[in-house]
């Protein structure tokens, strides 16, 4: 199968749907012509003019508000807010308003708009422009959250999410952008819920998300060169999180690490773990492991930056460590 | 009333205007008198003193535009369109309400009039508006949208950015800035430094002031603005001066400290819109007292029978609570849950 | 003791902190003659004038971007936020801002300040005006987050957090501010991060935060009544959480409910769940149970409201059903 | 350069401002090298070309008073005084750094000289500078703040919000827009509606426009509005016409798709802020070339020390990563925590 980059899996998710369906744009800084800071969408303006890919001020919650009023009056927006850090610049119009429309009219009046954002430190982007900060929208109700993994898994969320007709917030990492994996010509789609088991194992679970899932692998790999035959799972979605497939490998492994790179508390792992525990406690051998970004600011320096995010090192480390019985902590 | 001289052609249209306006003081007197026997659940913001502005310019669009509402939106929402029963059972959280009982008072929207919702974020519907202004461009389709919204919400900085974008792009959006002269508690000129008018002209938009109380005035700019907006010479900006006789909500009974019982009086008594609307209808020969007291006495009917359907009407079934989280789920939680 | 309104304790620990310390004002919407709309304020622009009971435009992102520069300056702002609900608006003052600035600057600038701000349901106040968004906070390193649950409570932090020399924001329960308690005439502080064991018991350990506090009081004394002995722990603070006596607790008792009044999801209980998982798993006879608000838009009608948030009489059943152990699921 | 004449009495001030501006020149040259030989970590946005408005508004301004600054803030940093060393040891993220290399060019601060520190979000100091003058207000102190920001920033809802408070507070707040005709990829006139000076002196504001590339010019102006802030007479706002020479950050190379070479070069060689000021000197008598050149060896001297310095300099110690999260907790976690 052709590769292509995760940047390029996007583009012809987006490309695709808008052929599609002409109520599909873009929305966000310099998209058109600059193709974003990133180049993800370069050619789009080309092919669906200035009136679809649509640059606007620097004003993320002016273009966030817009979108909103856009998606509840017979379009599909897709807002590209540049950094997954300025989210909270816009989360008035995302969680009070995107968020809320379709419950609070009784279900008549939807918001199906995409915002697509990223992920990602050890960029040297420093604070404000590292974070992971998908656990803050996961946590409203009326958001559905994807987390894609590789080129395939973005393309076929991001059309998943298009033609979605409720609020979606997709966390591209940012430092996969230039990643390749195959992807195939024909089209698909990738249904929200359903989490992805890229590796089966029986001794310990590994639930990575995003950036993640990559980390979780090596680990794998390198468990499994040491006899530890580990699971990995990705989630690709956490709203809706399809407890299922996390529960039946809980309960078939009795071991579990969640590795995610939001800040650890308060966050993705503590969900994730809590869910397992509730659900598969008399299962379970050791307690389930979080592993989440260090709760710090990012920092700028490179002696720093890199200690404050799971590896597959560390990730390992933990894993021999559960296996072998040493997680009972103080307790 | 203005110097406006009754057209024959437009007999209709002036009734329609009367009632309408007639018809948001009797919903509200209502709303009030819910509130004050403990029968509403929450407070509400009367629009009640602010009724020409919701009809005057709600009567210059068709079905097909768009509004956004605040949280001083009945006014609005009648004036769209909506109608007595399923507003106050909105209003009073029962099932036949227009958001089912989910949105109340603050949230009450009726998108089969356009009515995309009122907004308990002051300023929370500025992007709205102006989206569903860009969608009409988009689509190529010649709707209107009017962003309603009060002085105070004019020191959110999200007006600016989308006033930006609108003047950018040419969007068919008027915004109209209900000035009333007070946020909550507080005086607009404690909170609004230099000119309203001002900052939007500074973002090249058209911008025009007009007497809020004054039903004519009100209707005839905005045609005129809605016409042009249509043919794609928006946005406009329009501030309207009127008055909530009101306190900010129903529960803001002692409200001497920000503001004296006279300039209530005044406002009450010397430019009330309908009181004024009504003398220039008899005065063009248009209707007599009677036929207005008439009609008068059927809203009143009106508003009463929906009132009491809705206080007998049922509440949502308790299984209602997570449905409509998301449009694809029936229920969002799964059963089991530990609550 | 004398009793008084949380209201008045919270008027009474700005007054005092005020009085102590001119560099203290307050910034916020109607704070100052009308004394905000719960009134909490009343009395203190007529002795400290508007200088330093600063009367804002509706522009939360303005004046808490003013807060967060006057607190690097050399004031301690509190800044009042009408609703907890408007927090979104400010999230990037408040989190890319006030929460990193003494990391990001390695520890040359710092940002004193308080954000009172509260949380709370069944007011029939609908969606936008009844969240309990203290998770996200939470889950921002550099914030420190207090959820006073009483009079005494919320006096005693509230002069801890104006002296902190970190940005704190206090969540107050609204629906708490007509409530009374014995709140002594003498000057005391509530240090951060000592929980608060409220009632002592054997059998099971119910944890709740602000208004889930008198919830598990009460539930407390329903299942002593039954002959289940519940001990009930209240953290004050969950930035940062006083983890060593939820763990004691948790390690005596072996079960352990979480309640909080914010979603359930990606939320605080699952945080403090986790944790007591992760640290006393060993000890624990049933997985730890979690009790947050329904992943739901707050409803605005009565008839549904009242079902999404956890009460005495939710927390007791699910306390039988644990203790009884029918708490293995599925599993 | 401008009519403006010498005056014997400033000879010193005039030296200075030279050789603030070509000291700013020589870092950015430097830190672009870094960059381009893969020595310094991540990405940084040069100030080349845009010097006279740094450093002429911050000769303006005392120790005590305080600027904010923005992800294009190095300028600003050495104009309010900071030293190369501990610049470039940030920059690449050493522990001699201004913020011990925890903050980076995107958030170097240098609270010794009042720089309350750059921003990586366009727009995010302009409360931060108001919250400044708010102090000196508050506390009685005559300190005045100067916040700058791009073009680009003025799209930020948050300005309209601070200057409404600053106005109606008539805070000692300087907002300084340096209008570089682009903000990333586009050009202002793309996403700016209106007029910026206008919609500042819509809120009362008193408003100047000034060539951004005369230092003496910004330097006069600034004067007189820091010397009325100090006065009460504030706020007041100002747009520095100016330009960037290099790309929005040192990756963005190739740029022609959005603005042209001859574009860069008229600006280049017709309006280069230090070269137009250093004829200035040389026909005021006041420096000759040789001396020039002198001071700009010396400084290319510094600067060539100063990033030796840094690349030999230290790393923070990996136990720093959990300090300064806060200032009452020396280490923020846990030791024994699984990462
Ligand atoms: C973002 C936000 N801030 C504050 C409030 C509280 N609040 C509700 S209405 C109101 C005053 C609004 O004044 P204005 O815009 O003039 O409308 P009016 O009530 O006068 O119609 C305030 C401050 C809110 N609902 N939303
Ligand atoms: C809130 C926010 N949005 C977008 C960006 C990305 N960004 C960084 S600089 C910049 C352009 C800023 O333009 P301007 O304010 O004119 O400053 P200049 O770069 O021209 O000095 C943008 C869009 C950001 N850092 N922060
Ligand atoms: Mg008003
Ligand atoms: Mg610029």
């Amino acid at each position: 199968m052709r590769e292509i980059t995760l940047s390029q899996a996007v583009n012809e998710a987006l490309a695709e749907e808008m052929r599609r369906d002409e109520t599909v744009f873009i929305i966000g800084e310099d998209v058109a012509e600059a193709g974003t800071p990133f180049k993800v969408l370069s050619g789009l303006v080309e092919e669906f003019g200035t009136a679809r890919v649509v640059d606007t001020p620097i004003a993320e919650p002016g273009f966030m508000g817009i979108a909103v009023g856009a998606a509840m009056t017979g379009t599909r927006p897709v807002v590209d807010l540049m950094f997954g850090d300025f989210i909270y610049l816009i989360m008035d119009q995302l969680c009070n308003q995107a968020a809320k429309t379709h419950y609070m009219s009784g279900g008549k009046l939807s918001v199906p708009l995409v915002l697509r954002t990223n992920l990602g430190a050890t960029r040297r982007s420093a604070a404000q422009h590292s974070q992971s900060l998908h656990a803050l929208v996961a946590h409203i109700p009326g958001l559905k959250v994807a987390l894609p993994s590789s080129a395939y898994e973005a393309k076929g969320l991001m059309k998943t999410a298009i033609r979605d007709d409720n609020p979606v917030v997709i966390f591209e990492d940012k430092l996969m952008y230039q990643d390749k994996a195959p992807v195939p010509e024909e089209e698909y789609l990738i249904p929200f819920g359903e989490a992805n088991v890229l590796r089966e194992g029986s001794d310990i679970t590994l639930i990575g998300t995003s950036s993640m899932v990559q980390v979780c692998q090596k680990a794998a790999e390198i468990l499994g060169s040491e006899g530890i035959s580990a699971e990995v799972i990705d989630p690709r979605t956490i709203v809706p999180l399809d407890e299922e497939t996390l529960l039946a490998s809980a309960r078939k492994t009795s071991r579990v690490i969640v590795v995610d790179e939001g800040h650890q508390s308060f966050g993705v792992t503590g969900e994730i773990a809590s869910r397992i525990n509730e659900k598969a406690f008399y299962h379970l051998d050791a307690p389930v492991l979080r592993m989440g970004a260090m709760d710090v600011p990012v920092p700028f320096s490179p002696a720093l930056e890199d200690i404050t995010v799971p590896t597959p090192e560390s990730v390992v480390e933990n894993a021999r460590r559960l296996v072998h019985g040493e997680m009972i902590h103080a307790a | 009333m203005s110097r406006a001289k009754a057209k024959k052609s437009n007999v209709d249209d002036y009734l329609r205007m009367y009632r309408q306006m007639a018809r948001i003081r009797a919903f509200e007197d209502n709303a009030n008198q819910l509130y004050l026997s403990a029968k509403m659940p929450g407070l509400t913001h009367m629009y009640s003193g602010e009724e020409a502005v919701a009809v005057g310019i709600c009567e210059a669009l068709r079905v097909t535009d768009k509004i956004t509402s605040t949280h001083r939106g009945h006014g609005h929402c009648v004036a769209k369109g909506a109608e007595f029963k399923e507003m106050f059972c909105e209003l009073l959280g029962k099932e036949e309400g227009y958001c089912r009982g989910k949105g109340g008072s603050m949230h009450i929207a009726d998108q089969s009039n356009g009515n995309l919702g009122a907004n308990a974020i002051v300023g929370g519907s500025m992007g709205i508006a102006t989206g569903s202004a860009f969608t009409a461009k988009l689509l190529g389709k010649d709707d209107v949208t009017v962003c309603f919204f009060g002085d105070g919400a004019t020191a959110q900085g999200l007006w600016y950015e989308v006033m930006n974008m609108a003047a950018l792009w040419k969007l068919p959006v008027i915004y109209a800035c209900e000035n009333n002269g007070y946020s909550e508690y507080t005086r607009t000129d404690e909170i609004a430094a230099g000119s309203i008018v001002a900052r939007a002209e500074a973002f090249g938009i058209e911008s025009h002031q007009v007497d809020g109380q004054d039903v004519l005035a009100v209707n005839a700019l905005t045609e005129k603005l809605v016409a042009r907006a249509r043919k794609g010479e928006g946005p406009f900006f329009v501030e309207l001066k009127t008055y909530r006789y009101h306190g900010h909500h129903v529960g803001d009974i002692n409200r001497d400290y920000y503001r004296s019982k006279d300039e209530e009086k005044d406002w009450k008594e010397n430019r009330d819109p309908i009181i004024r609307f009504r003398s220039w209808l008899v005065e063009q020969g248009i209707a007599n007292e009677a036929e207005i007291d008439a009609m008068n006495a059927e809203i009143a009917d009106d508003a009463k029978a929906a009132v009491d359907y809705a206080l007998a009407a049922k509440y949502p079934d308790s299984t209602e609570v997570d449905m409509h989280v998301y449009t694809d789920v029936k229920h969002a939680l799964a059963r089991g849950d530990a609550r």
